[in-house]
């Protein structure tokens, strides 16, 4: 009976194997596994890479010593769109802190004359692994006037995040993130701050919004790294001390959503880059 | 070498040896007699056989082999019924377990394919008894008792067959049981039994005709089983084993394992 | 042996010899043969295996327990246990010179001790010598008594002494224990500190294969005490049947898969699913603070598998839902309900081909059954046909669950099977096939009512519609019942396949011809002028779209182009209602009209409930619906019926009652219109329309299914497998048929004609089940479903969902899913089909999941009969329709909403009030908490309230004035303290958020109260205060707060509301009489390419 | 290989029938071949059934080829003559069954079949008949030729000279012993005992089989109600091996293998033993399938396929097929063909006993004759059933219903 010599033929295997104490069993094992249960090489393979990660990260230690720099500015080309003045009278104390609106415009897209582009992020999707020095200070949003500052920010993973609220009014911070756990916060009280934290990488950034008004926006995106930056109102933004290699440069703008380039850095050098959005 | 000698020699002169191998090494013709009349077993045979009685390609060795499969089926039948249960609620899982985890299950096995050789060595002896004519007188009785052995071994292997209380079993004596229901006269569905009638009461039917007493109900139950238990290994056993006697004996005092007269 | 006197043998005895030596040397071989037989087995194989894994996972855990981030710790660990040992040698020395000086004292207690006694002997024989004396007056007695009193001073001397050794013995003995104690202490903490090593350690022991190991397990011994066993469980009231009796079940799965229900052996990927889930659980604060530790290890555990070298194969896994099954602690404990008893197979079997292991498909079949190639078979399966029960193929593993809770509609764990029913009760498997479970008993007939078809569409439609429906609607439930694969696919031959098109044509024909003859023709009045950009606005916004879908292509997943919807590119739920495309080419607008303002009308057990359309709305929405064409459609040519072949099949039918003379003559006497109709007739019986539509003149027959009631129990020979193996499905899948039951289902589902396939069968003796164009998927749950349908047997507390509570929710869940208010509700966690046509989430439909918790049953009641008693988020535009439920159903929901809400049915603290100053205290906290800057706190009418422009999303809060009349007193305040955590995402924000630490909530009042913007609230609070410090803990006080708050709430909330109106009954339009002729066949339809052409 | 296949499978039924037939008279007749001559009666009864099948094969078309096969195979034979005897002939024909058994299980459907634990042992029987019956002609054969040179059979020279059973007759039997039990072992731990699902009343597996050695009576139930073939017949079959030795007088062969002086014994008793009770089980071991279909050896056991039943009673074919008239209420009169039919098989004895077999008659004397000749009319009732049965599709030749009285 063939099942019978088969499984005398496995018991003598194992007998020798286990007295040999080597590993070889398993791999037996396996053989015999893979029919029966087909999800196994897949199951074996994922979680390897993953773990391969952290062992590696010990190893490379980033090198401040050649360190390279990033620095550009993002351009809106074609004329601009007009911003229209987001009207605050349903809460009086907020129109009164924009008396005849001034700076009461939408940031959707917020653009001066030149085209210089502001609250763009730009980050490197695929930085070298290693575990980079967390900022010593926490990041901050601050509502001030019925509007989020800053409008579009990028935090670290498990960088404290300190929610300020300057206005005499009720605010609620409703962060709606896709991977990370959301939450939503009442701020009824003047001058009082929450601290938050994120511990998943998220770097397609999420909306915050206030749900007591309708027109309180503000973006977040969670990094594993510190190579990112949101550009200034002159368009301006500037990536530091980057280990010298070739990477996907992402640029995300709320309105015109994403863009990559490849970018390829040596050791010491500055590299000028310039992103460009069109208006549509 | 000569000291080992002694030592042997020793061992084979001492009491205990002489008792229990009462004739030492049987090789005078004296000594060899004295080993078949002294011992039980061998006694069944006679001191000295015809040539052609030993002749393999003479006797098939037939009947030996019949008797020496009973003897297994006895061993092994023994053992089994240390692990079985003929309730249907048990037998079918008992039988799972004997070979599952039961120690040497392989009984089991042994039992079933004995019972099978058996049946047919009986009829090769039958036939080799025919083929040599050695049914003629003056062994017509024996030929009778054989005739009969023949029977009961079948009915053992058909009794037993019931036991796994499997698919198998209880098919294959519903059909062989079902013949019973045709017995002339005896069985409700037999020829002439509907005739007989107390007024218009009819007297044979499913409820007392040969198939019920064969069955022990309408249909194959739990008294089948038992019946059948009890059959296999009380009833027939012993008329076998009876009737064996007769047969040996009947060989010796008709002149030995067959052979021309 | 040299015999002395040489004798003539029969044999060469040297031969004989030769042979004896030879078949002895055999016979021992054999023997041993024997042994190895028995000492063989498959399962000890796996046994060995595991635990070398064992031993394997143990020596990680102990490299993880010695090394890494606790390296450090250790090497504390190891000063500590040093200084330990230490300090038990200094203990140890003390101790010793005690115990010293302790045996002397000991010693010296000893003698007294015996002198005391011996003395005390001697004196009661004095004692007694004396009374002697006394008694007999003897000379001696003044002697004797002097003596006696002699004798006892010198007993109590010797017991005084006795006493004060004790004393100082007990003294040295209490120093001695003090320093043992000493030690003992110290040797404890030493444990403790190396405890979870130790551990790991003990265990490693435990499955060390040293010697004693080899000497258990021998062949031979291993009768004495092995480690390797069989495990096995038997479950007394879990049965097998052996015909008639019901025998335990005695699971032996154990035996090889070893880990089944000790954690750690996940396989890498369940691991991570699994650790990335009680994370999950962890950062939402749903793990007790007791537990938290313990699931942190278990994390880590997890996290080592992940990283272990190699990955655990089957069958050493862990089962993947331990917290569900298997797991000690879970709902089905191994001890229990063992495996069997869930996954079916040969319970008591110890070897992979005899338990039972099924190939979950074609290609597993494959690599299994090689029968020559040993390494291929798989632990030796044998595919084996005296199983009667195999195990369930992975793909339909929630099979097993029907049998325990067939009374259920909702499955805690069990997502596929409950998603299963559900899909088996849309498509209405239980109309043609009896159920009998009170799962899938007392449902409607899934197929709209076809008494007045007459007044709905033309038989032109009709027509082409029974041929296909497909091609009208492909999301549509109607099946496919003509022109099916055995009647024109490619394996009929072609001059059958012309006979069968005229035949199917003529039955097509025959059976509109007999229900437009058969129907109603009431006159319904028309509807006004209406807008369709209107009609079309409405039913975008006030729900529609929950049940129907309005399109009929959707982009393809994987190729981007758009190809025609299947069912389930949509939520289940809005498959409930029929595809609107087309809509207006299938029917008129008087009948939309009408349809649409009051469905009942029609008839009363439409689905359809009423969203209590204006005149005008419905006109508009009529205007709409009219404007959904699909002209292609009518344009598909009939073929002329051929009434020889109508001829034919009614004689066919005819011959059944009357002999073949007589059809003829009847035949004879019926025009063409009489024999369609008759034949008609047959047809619906046939096909057995009637199942799922009412037809006149089939009241009461049996549906035409067969019984499903226990079809998973049917014996694998009972099904018919044709002479198929593998084809090519309508929908061009290639499918492969196994010879097993699962396959049989899923295949008859996935093409219902198959196993006609080159089989040669009379017309009316093929197969006629209809192709309901199921997706692998669906054919999939609804295998399931059927597998689970099975006749086992279970012990009375085996049974689920028995108690009262969960049987009123189970009752109301069954409602639920027959009103299909998933559609546009979250119920028990799921549903709510149309968020995805709603953007902003201010407008969604409310989420059920605690409104048990939250609503006050008299309310419920009111509202789910009648809508209309209030409006409480006035700026949804989706409407809650009238379903005009009877008191019982209403009840009946009620019910189900309290059992889910684990709430009281009743509670009338609606009539309480509170006390003045903590509605006092509660206005104050609002105010402070700026609650009113959503909320608006002035009465309104409840069935009225003033529309929001919803514009300004400040305003989209319900009015605080309804509260009372509709929230549960006890809610309220919970709700504040945790608004996203019972409805994540709500607009409601967290004022009291979780302090990340603790798991506790915090008062953003507790220090802001000093803060100056307070100074005026904290002074008019101060009153209700005893003292400042009162005020104080009461403001960093949660609890309190929300409480105080919902007084407050209480205090302003109306107490009245209307009663539900009764319903109202079907809106009855007086039937005009009937038109002369039939709009049918009769009036010259044959130009059109359609009509009977002869014979008439 | 495959036509091959199928024509066995086409000829099995034919075959069997056809060995059911003649095999009786092949024996007999082989033997006389054997010695390279024809005796004349008995070949000349041979001969003409190999006609009558070729004549009857231009009905039934298998059958033709057999007969024709037959002659052939009878034309070989005799020049292959007294060398059948031949060890090595022997010896070369079973390897050549062997190799063709061996061969024919490379066929799925008759593995399927003949390795089932089971069927083993019948397999393994079929071998050993064969060769037992061998060794006996064999021996046979020898003797008779010393007889014929008027010597006497070694039995008989060897009957006087006697050994000890001691060591001779006790050491062989030990080694048999020996030998069988591990035969034994080795069966046992080769081949599981079959264990089938749990007894169900309600559910009959089909074919539901009866023990295998009982499939011979489960087979004469295909001819014959189950009070003839369950109860009758085997009742008889008893009877008559324990009459035996009462009816055969023949004092000659006692004790020795021979066949020329116990031609009809012989004849008879392998014909009964070979044929009607051994090739019946093999036949309804390994050839009768589903709802006890006839399946050939290599054919698939298909539970669907489906075999006409067309057969009729006596009564029906003279009454309306011959007479063309409605069969008559009274069932003596229906049955009357029948009847009288029976009583003329049963009434042959006497007949014949007056002038072809007076021999017989006087040898054995009146009662010795007319049990003698009735048993073996029984055991011919079977075969001829059979024969009626292929050929007109006979039911029953006696048909009382009313009290389950049919033949």
């Amino acid at each position: 009976m063939t099942l019978k010599k088969f499984v005398t033929l496995m018991f003598a295997a194992a007998l020798v194997m286990f007295v040999f104490a080597c590993g070889k069993g398993h791999e037996a094992a396996s053989k015999e596994d893979e029919g029966e249960d087909d999800e196994a090489p897949q199951a074996a393979s994922a979680p390897a890479t993953t773990s391969g990660a952290p062992a590696a990260a010990a190893a490379a230690v980033p090198v401040v010593a050649d360190a390279a720099t990033i620095t550009g500015v993002v351009k809106l080309v074609g004329n601009a769109p007009k911003m229209p003045t987001i009207q605050m009278n349903a809460d009086p104390y907020c129109s009164s802190q924009h008396p005849n609106g001034q700076n009461a415009q939408d940031e959707e897209v917020v653009v001066d004359a030149a085209g210089d582009l502001a609250n763009v992020l730009v980050y490197i999707k695929n930085p070298p692994p290693g575990n980079y020095p967390m900022p010593s200070t926490p990041a901050t949003l601050d509502q001030k006037g019925c509007r989020y500052y800053p409008h579009v920010q990028a935090v670290r993973v498990d960088q404290p995040l300190e929610i300020r609220n300057d206005d005499q009014t009720l605010h609620n911070v409703h962060a709606m993130p896709v991977v990370n756990s959301q939450f939503n916060e009442g701020q009824p009280i003047q001058g009082m701050v929450a601290t938050k934290k994120f511990d998943k990488v998220e770097m397609t950034p999420f909306k915050v919004k206030c749900d007591v008004h309708g027109w309180m926006k503000s973006y977040m995106a969670v990094m594993p790294h510190p190579f990112y930056a949101v550009s200034q109102m002159n368009g301006t933004f500037t990536i530091p001390n980057l280990p010298p290699g070739t990477y996907t440069l992402v640029s995300w703008q709320e309105k015109y959503g994403p863009q990559e380039q490849q970018i390829t850095v040596g050791p010491k050098e500055t590299k000028q880059v310039s992103i460009t959005y069109k208006a549509s | 070498m000569a000291n080992l000698k002694s030592v042997q020699e020793g061992i084979v002169n001492s009491q205990i040896w002489k008792s229990v191998f009462r004739v030492g090494i049987p090789n005078t013709n004296r000594k060899r007699v004295l080993a078949v009349l002294g011992s039980l077993i061998l006694h069944l045979h006679p001191v000295k056989v015809r040539r052609s009685g030993v002749r393999m390609s003479y006797t098939w060795c037939m009947g030996g082999t019949s008797f020496f499969l009973f003897l297994v089926e006895t061993v092994t039948g023994l053992l089994l019924m240390f692990y079985y249960r003929p309730t249907i609620e048990y037998a079918f899982t008992d039988i799972l377990d004997l070979r599952e985890q039961a120690p040497f299950g392989i009984m089991r096995e042994m039992h079933r394919w004995g019972a099978h050789a058996m049946v047919i060595a009986v009829w090769l002896h039958m036939f080799r008894v025919f083929m040599t004519g050695s049914y003629k007188p003056p062994r017509e009785f024996n030929w009778n008792i054989g005739v009969i052995l023949l029977v009961l071994t079948l009915l053992l292997s058909f009794t037993g067959y019931l036991l796994p209380w499997d698919q198998l079993a209880i098919w294959a004596i519903t059909v062989g049981s079902n013949m019973a229901r045709a017995t002339p006269g005896a069985g409700n569905e037999g020829p002439m039994s509907g005739l007989i009638k107390l007024g218009d009461i009819r007297l044979i039917h499913a409820g007392d005709d040969a198939r019920f007493a064969l069955i022990g109900g309408r249909s194959i139950g739990p008294s089948t089983l038992l019946r059948f238990y009890v059959l296999h290994c009380m009833v027939i056993p012993l008329a076998a084993g009876f009737l064996m006697a007769i047969h040996f004996w009947r060989v010796r005092k008709d002149g030995g394992i067959s052979g021309p007269l | 042996m040299k015999p002395q006197e040489p004798i003539p043998h029969n044999y060469s005895m040297a031969k004989l010899n030769l042979i004896f030596a030879v078949s002895a040397l055999g016979l021992l071989f054999v023997t041993g043969g024997i042994v190895l037989y028995d000492y063989v087995r498959g399962w000890k194989w796996f046994q060995w295996e595991f635990i070398r894994i064992q031993q394997e996972r143990l020596q990680q855990d102990l490299r993880a327990a010695q090394q890494g981030e606790n390296r450090t710790r250790m090497a504390q660990l190891d000063k500590q246990i040093k200084q330990q040992e230490l300090t038990i040698a200094a203990h140890r020395q003390q101790y010793v010179l005690a115990q010293r000086d302790l045996d002397q004292w000991e010693g010296q207690h000893y003698a007294a001790d015996e002198d005391y006694r011996f003395a005390k002997a001697n004196l009661d024989a004095k004692r007694y010598e004396l009374e002697m004396a006394v008694l007999q007056k003897r000379r001696d007695r003044a002697q004797t008594r002097k003596e006696y009193i002699d004798l006892s001073n010198h007993v109590d001397d010797l017991q005084l002494r006795l006493q004060a050794v004790t004393r100082d013995r007990d003294a040295v003995q209490a120093r001695v224990n003090a320093w043992l104690k000493k030690i003992k202490d110290a040797e404890d903490t030493r444990k403790q500190l190396t405890a979870s090593i130790d551990l790991v350690k003990k265990q490693l022991a435990a499955v060390s294969t040293n010697g004693q190991f080899f000497i258990l397990n021998a062949p031979m011994l291993d009768f004495i005490s092995p480690t390797f066993k069989i495990d096995q469980v038997v479950l007394p009231d879990l049965f097998v049947n052996v015909n008639y009796m019901e025998v335990p079940r005695v699971d032996r799965c154990q035996t090889c898969h070893r880990a089944i229900d000790q954690p750690g052996f996940e396989s890498k990927k369940e691991a991570a699913r699994l650790s990335a889930e009680l994370q999950q659980k962890l950062d939402t604060y749903q793990i007790p603070q007791n537990k938290r530790a313990a699931t942190e290890q278990r994390i880590a555990q997890l996290k080592r598998i992940q990283d272990a070298p190699q990955e655990i194969l089957n069958p050493w896994r862990t089962h993947p839902k331990l917290d569900l099954f298997v797991g000690s602690a879970s709902a089905h404990p191994l001890l229990e309900y063992g495996c069997t008893s869930c996954h079916h197979g040969m319970d008591r079997a110890t070897e992979f081909g005899r338990a039972g292991h099924v190939p979950p498909n074609a290609k597993m079949e494959r690599r299994w059954s090689g029968f020559w190639n040993v390494a291929k078979r798989q632990w030796g399966y044998e595919e084996n046909p005296f199983d009667e029960t195999p195990m369930y193929p992975r793909q339909y593993y929630e099979a097993g669950c029907v049998k325990c809770h067939a009374n259920q509609v909702q499955i805690k764990g069990g997502a596929q099977i409950t998603r299963a029913e559900a899909t088996v009760e849309l498509i209405g498997c239980y109309a043609c096939h009896k159920i009998a479970n009170w799962r899938f008993t007392g449902l409607r007939k899934p197929g709209p009512d076809l008494t007045g078809i007459a007044e709905k569409t033309t038989p032109e439609w009709a027509i082409r519609w029974i041929s296909e429906p497909h091609d009208f609607r492909s999301t549509t439930r109607m099946p496919s019942f003509f022109y099916q694969r055995n009647m024109v696919g490619p394996a009929v031959p072609a001059a059958e396949r012309a006979q069968n098109i005229k035949y199917q044509d003529a039955e097509i024909r025959a059976i509109v011809e007999y229900l437009f003859s058969k129907s109603k023709h009431r006159v319904w009045p028309a509807p006004g002028p209406g807008d369709a950009a209107r009609g079309k606005q409405l039913v975008n916004t006030i729900g529609c779209l929950g049940c129907h879908v309005d399109t009929e292509t959707v982009k393809g997943a994987t190729t981007g182009e758009m190809r025609l919807a299947r069912r389930t590119d949509f939520p289940l739920e809005r498959n409930y209602g029929f595809n609107l495309t087309g809509v207006g080419t299938k029917t008129n607008a008087a009948w939309i009209y009408n349809w649409v303002r009051n469905p009942k009308a029609y008839y009363p057990e439409a689905p359809m409930p009423s969203l209590r359309l204006s005149d005008q709305e419905a006109a508009d929405v009529t205007a709409y619906l009219v404007t959904l064409q699909k002209p292609q459609f009518m344009q598909k040519p009939i073929r002329p019926v051929d009434p020889e072949a109508v001829r034919e099949l009614a004689k066919g039918y005819l011959v059944n009652t009357r002999t073949d003379r007589d059809a003829e003559a009847k035949l004879k006497t019926m025009p063409m219109h009489e024999q369609l109709v008759y034949l008609g007739q047959r047809s619906i019986e046939k096909y057995g329309c009637y199942s799922c539509h009412n037809i006149d003149g089939f009241e009461g027959l049996k549906p035409i299914g067969t019984d499903l009631t226990i079809e998973g129990s049917k014996a694998l020979h009972l099904f018919d497998f044709g002479f198929v193996h593998d084809y090519k499905a309508e929908d061009g899948v290639h499918e492969h048929v196994l010879h097993t039951v699962p396959s049989w289902i899923y295949n008859k589902l996935r093409s219902p004609r198959i196993y006609d396939d080159l089989r040669t069968k009379a017309y009316n003796d093929k197969l006629k089940m209809p192709n309901f164009h199921l997706t692998p998927e669906e054919a999939r749950l609804v295998t399931t479903v059927v597998l689970g349908l099975t006749k086992d047997q279970i012990g009375a507390d085996k049974i689920a969902a028995t108690d009262p509570q969960t049987r009123a929710a189970q009752e109301g869940l069954k409602l639920v899913s027959q009103h299909n208010c998933r559609a546009c509700h979250i119920v028990d966690g799921y549903g709510r089909a149309i968020a995805s046509l709603i953007s902003d989430t201010n407008f969604l439909p409310p989420d059920l999941t605690p409104e048990g918790a939250r609503a006050q049953s008299p309310f419920l009641f009111n509202f789910l009969k009648d809508p209309t008693v209030m409006k409480i988020r006035p700026w949804v535009s989706v409407r809650m329709p009238t379903f005009q439920f009877t008191d019982a159903e209403a009840n009946t929901l009620v019910g189900m909403f309290a059992a889910e809400g684990k709430a009281h049915e009743f509670d009338n603290a609606v009539y309480s009030m509170p006390p003045a100053s903590n509605v006092a205290v509660g206005r104050e906290v609002f105010n402070m908490l700026r609650c009113a800057q959503c909320h608006a706190t002035t009465p309104v009418n409840p069935e009225a309230p003033p529309v929001p422009k919803t514009a300004s999303t400040q305003s989209l809060a319900p009015n605080l004035t309804l509260a009372r009349v509709r929230l549960r007193h006890d809610w309220i305040p919970d709700w504040i303290r945790r608004p996203n955590e019972m409805i994540p995402g709500t607009r409601m924000p967290a004022n009291f958020p979780r302090d990340p630490a603790t798991g506790g909530f915090i008062s953003p009042l507790a220090n802001a109260i000093d803060s100056p913007q307070f100074a005026k609230s904290k002074a008019a609070l101060m009153p209700y205060f005893k003292s400042e410090a009162d005020l104080k803990r009461t403001m960093a006080d949660p609890v309190a707060l929300t409480e105080y708050l919902r007084d407050y709430i209480w205090s302003i909330g109306i107490t009245q509301i209307r009663a539900a109106a009764p319903n109202q009954a079907p809106a009855v339009i007086a039937p005009p009489s009937m038109p002369k002729q039939l709009p049918a066949m009769k009036t010259g339809r044959a130009e059109q390419g359609g009509g009977v052409t002869a014979g008439r | 290989m495959t036509f091959l296949k199928d024509f066995i499978n086409t000829l099995s039924a034919a075959s069997t029938s056809f060995l059911l037939l003649t095999s009786v008279f092949a024996f007999v007749v082989f033997f006389n071949l054997l010695e390279g001559k024809i005796r004349s009666k008995v070949g000349a009864i041979f001969i003409a059934f190999g006609t009558l099948f070729v004549v009857v094969g231009f009905a039934v078309r298998p059958l033709l080829y057999l007969g024709i096969a037959y002659f052939v195979i009878l034309f070989m034979l005799s020049n292959l003559g007294g060398r059948l005897w031949d060890k090595r002939v022997g010896l070369r024909l079973l390897i050549g069954a062997l190799a063709a058994f061996g061969l024919s299980m490379l066929d799925p459907n008759f593995f399927l079949i003949a390795a089932k634990p089971d069927n083993v042992p019948i397999g393994a029987m079929i071998f050993l008949l064969g060769i037992f019956t061998w060794i006996a002609l064999r021996k046979a054969y020898l003797n008779d030729r010393q007889l014929a040179a008027g010597g006497i059979p070694w039995e008989k020279t060897e009957s006087d000279e006697k050994l000890f059973t001691w060591p001779d007759l006790v050491y062989t039997e030990m080694l048999c012993m020996i030998l069988l039990t591990i035969v034994m072992i080795v069966w046992s731990i080769a081949l599981r005992a079959p264990l089938e699902e749990a007894a169900n009343p309600t559910s009959s597996p089909n074919p539901a089989k009866a023990p295998w050695y009982f499939l011979g009576l489960q087979e004469m139930l295909v001819y014959f109600d189950p009070w003839l073939a369950g109860v009758v017949l085997p009742t008889l079959i008893i009877v008559g091996l324990m009459a035996i030795p009462y009816i055969d007088t023949n004092p000659k062969g006692n004790g020795y293998y021979s066949f020329r002086e116990r031609k009809w014994e012989i004849g008879v008793f392998l014909y009964g033993f070979l044929v009607l009770w051994s090739f019946l089980i093999i036949t309804g071991t390994f050839l009768r399938g589903p709802n006890w279909n006839f399946f050939g050896p290599f054919e698939y056991w298909d539970p669907n396929k489906l075999v006409p039943l067309v057969n009729v009673d006596l009564s029906e074919i003279i009454w309306v097929k011959l007479l063309g008239m409605p069969l008559p209420k009274l069932w003596i009169l229906r049955e009357s063909f029948g009847i009288l039919l029976v009583l003329a098989y049963l009434s042959l004895p006497p007949l014949l006993a007056a002038k072809p077999f007076r021999r017989f008659y006087l040898k054995m004397g009146g009662p010795r004759y007319y049990v003698g000749s009735f048993l073996f009319l029984f055991m011919m009732a079977l075969p001829i059933k059979m024969v009626l049965r292929w050929l007109f599709n006979l039911k029953y030749i006696v048909h009382i219903q009313e009290i389950f009285f049919n033949i």
